[in-house]
């Protein structure tokens, strides 16, 4: 299992296409700084294609105040949360 | 309301990026700030995911960075009174003017094209 | 584990620092070992000496150092992508023949053979990019 | 030929960026020269507008800027002969793999995945 | 009549967008640096609106390889002829 | 007519200051002048003295610096978006008690209100950003 790692949103961005297009069955993605408006719920269809392995961090959703409008299929994991993935994960990959 | 919207001013300053991914809100404001403090008259327009910059709950990013909701109190205090933004931008995102901080007129294409006509210095960041 | 970050954007520009440092704290927290931080592209501004932000926003290259005292971590630096970018220490300075220099210990500048070497050398690399 | 493609090395560098806008692409390239050059298995990734860097026919930028064509040169001299092209993005691009400087084996999004898993290092640039 | 000065490309970024919006019926719109990557005959329905208002960067295309995959539509300007641009709007907009 | 830039991204991680410089050499050549050049956001790189970039790359510094000797540019750079970023000059760098400084004249650090000055004095501001 790999961790993507995204900072960009696709209401602004087209990378998250790239990163889509790396991400194996079982990788999971997660969605960082401006990134987490990909978690919004008019955005998270763009993200279907993960199913529940999509996550987002939560002080970056807390710092944009989009913590009350996240989509409920979004897994919500703070910065120890995001170690521990990453932890998880045989490597990790950075898109931006 | 929209149809008495003044569209034109000394200086307008277009934000078109969310606060903390990047500085550009934040010294787009600070623009804006010091065209007020010379006298000028300041338009703001938020646009594409700057509109996320007027969100409602907004806090400092990691280590204490600050983000902009502390600088949209500060616009009142330099007169800065015409907000404008994308209403497309706010309708892509899925928001509604509801959950914003501050009012801001939400303008659709034609209105922004005479926004950015009726003024004499347009800065984007 | 053992950890390296590779940082790629310039503070107070992007929040990639930020986020660096965040997660520096976060990973020693839970047991891991910080062995190096290397800056390319614009990260390498990150070394910059006289940095001088307002009181009451993050010293960014302060915060790194303090990571370094406290951790042992490595703060490496990219010469190409520094030189570029004005970013000289001591040695690159008098070798270029410009008087004073921007960049000091520990910031190391070194080869981008590091980067391949850490990555390849540790755990876990995880980029932080503007 | 497609077949026999070997999707796994140490290091894959991912170029998501065309030359000249910005200096990723030949940040990228020197690390994957580097990598090379210290004894590793390097492919590459051209990705996005990235597949633009393998474009033939490209040009110094203004003031004498290098583009990546002389160091796309180089790449076999560093025996770095793995290269892929995302075929989606040359598609969407309206390019055909004819117009390219070097041959690069397009890929679909199951092979990229494979790549990344098949490489212990990967940056993207 | 306000040029507009666009650096990005529609097959990665999507403030062209918003550049569009910015834009009154006689405006200008000229691709610059990685922008003329919107000159391709694949991209340039992005600027469809734009009509015979589309220009781009000489220069540009060629440093990128791309001045012969230009769509006819566009009208392509070396550096003398941005600056005459310039001169002949009442102002310039610049997005990236 | 008399034109002003706004410079916004870092040279050697941007095309912006490339893009500005040969912009300012046509439009001087069409017989136009170049009040000045402001440096903001990642622009203010552009300022740093120590910049050492191979000798087959162009020297943007150098550049910007042989616009001013030739057609008297002003080369204008925001003050806070520099102290930051770790671009002192002399003054600064002791008002701040650090030793050494990151740029000279003829780059200047000046207020933000500079740029609107210019913005609303000039014919044409024409902005280079990343």
């Amino acid at each position: 299992m790999i961790l993507h790692i995204l900072n960009r949103s696709p209401s602004s961005s087209l990378v998250y296409r790239d990163a889509l297009a790396g991400m194996g069955p079982e990788d999971r993605l997660l969605l960082v700084e401006d990134g987490v408006q990909g978690a919004l719920p008019s955005q998270v269809r763009h993200f279907e294609v993960v199913g529940d392995r999509l996550f987002a961090l939560r002080e970056d959703l807390v710092a944009h105040g989009l913590d009350g409008h996240c989509d409920a299929s979004v897994q919500v994991v703070d910065v120890d949360g995001f170690v521990a993935l990453t932890e998880e994960a045989d490597k990790t990959v950075s898109w931006f | 309301m929209q149809a008495e919207t003044v569209l034109n001013g000394d200086v307008l300053v277009i934000l078109r990026h969310p606060p903390h991914g990047s500085s550009w809100l934040r010294e787009g404001l600070d623009a804006a700030l010091v065209a007020a403090a010379f006298g000028q008259t300041v338009s703001l327009l938020f646009q594409g995911d700057g509109v996320l910059g007027l969100l409602q709950g907004q806090g400092p990013g990691p280590l204490g960075q600050k983000g902009s909701s502390a600088t949209l109190d500060m616009l009142a205090m330099y007169d800065i009174e015409s907000l404008f933004l994308d209403a497309r931008s706010l309708a892509r995102l899925g928001l509604s003017t509801e959950s914003l901080q501050l009012p801001a007129s939400p303008l659709e294409p034609p209105s922004i094209a005479e926004l950015i006509a009726g003024h004499r210095l347009v800065l984007t960041f | 584990m053992r950890y390296a970050l590779l940082v790629q954007g310039a503070p107070y520009s992007s929040q990639a620092s930020h986020s660096a440092l965040r997660f520096s704290e976060a990973l020693l927290a839970r047991g891991n070992r910080l062995v190096c931080v290397f800056f390319y592209h614009d990260g390498v501004y990150n070394a910059a000496r006289l940095a001088a932000p307002p009181q009451d926003e993050p010293h960014l290259v302060d915060a790194w150092v303090r990571l370094n005292e406290k951790h042992g971590t490595q703060l490496q630096v990219c010469i190409a992508a520094a030189l570029r970018r004005g970013l000289l220490d001591e040695r690159e300075a008098s070798r270029h023949g410009k008087s004073g220099h921007s960049v000091e210990p520990p910031f190391e500048l070194t080869g981008l053979g590091q980067l391949i070497d850490l990555g390849l050398g540790v755990d876990r690399l995880v980029t932080f990019a503007p």
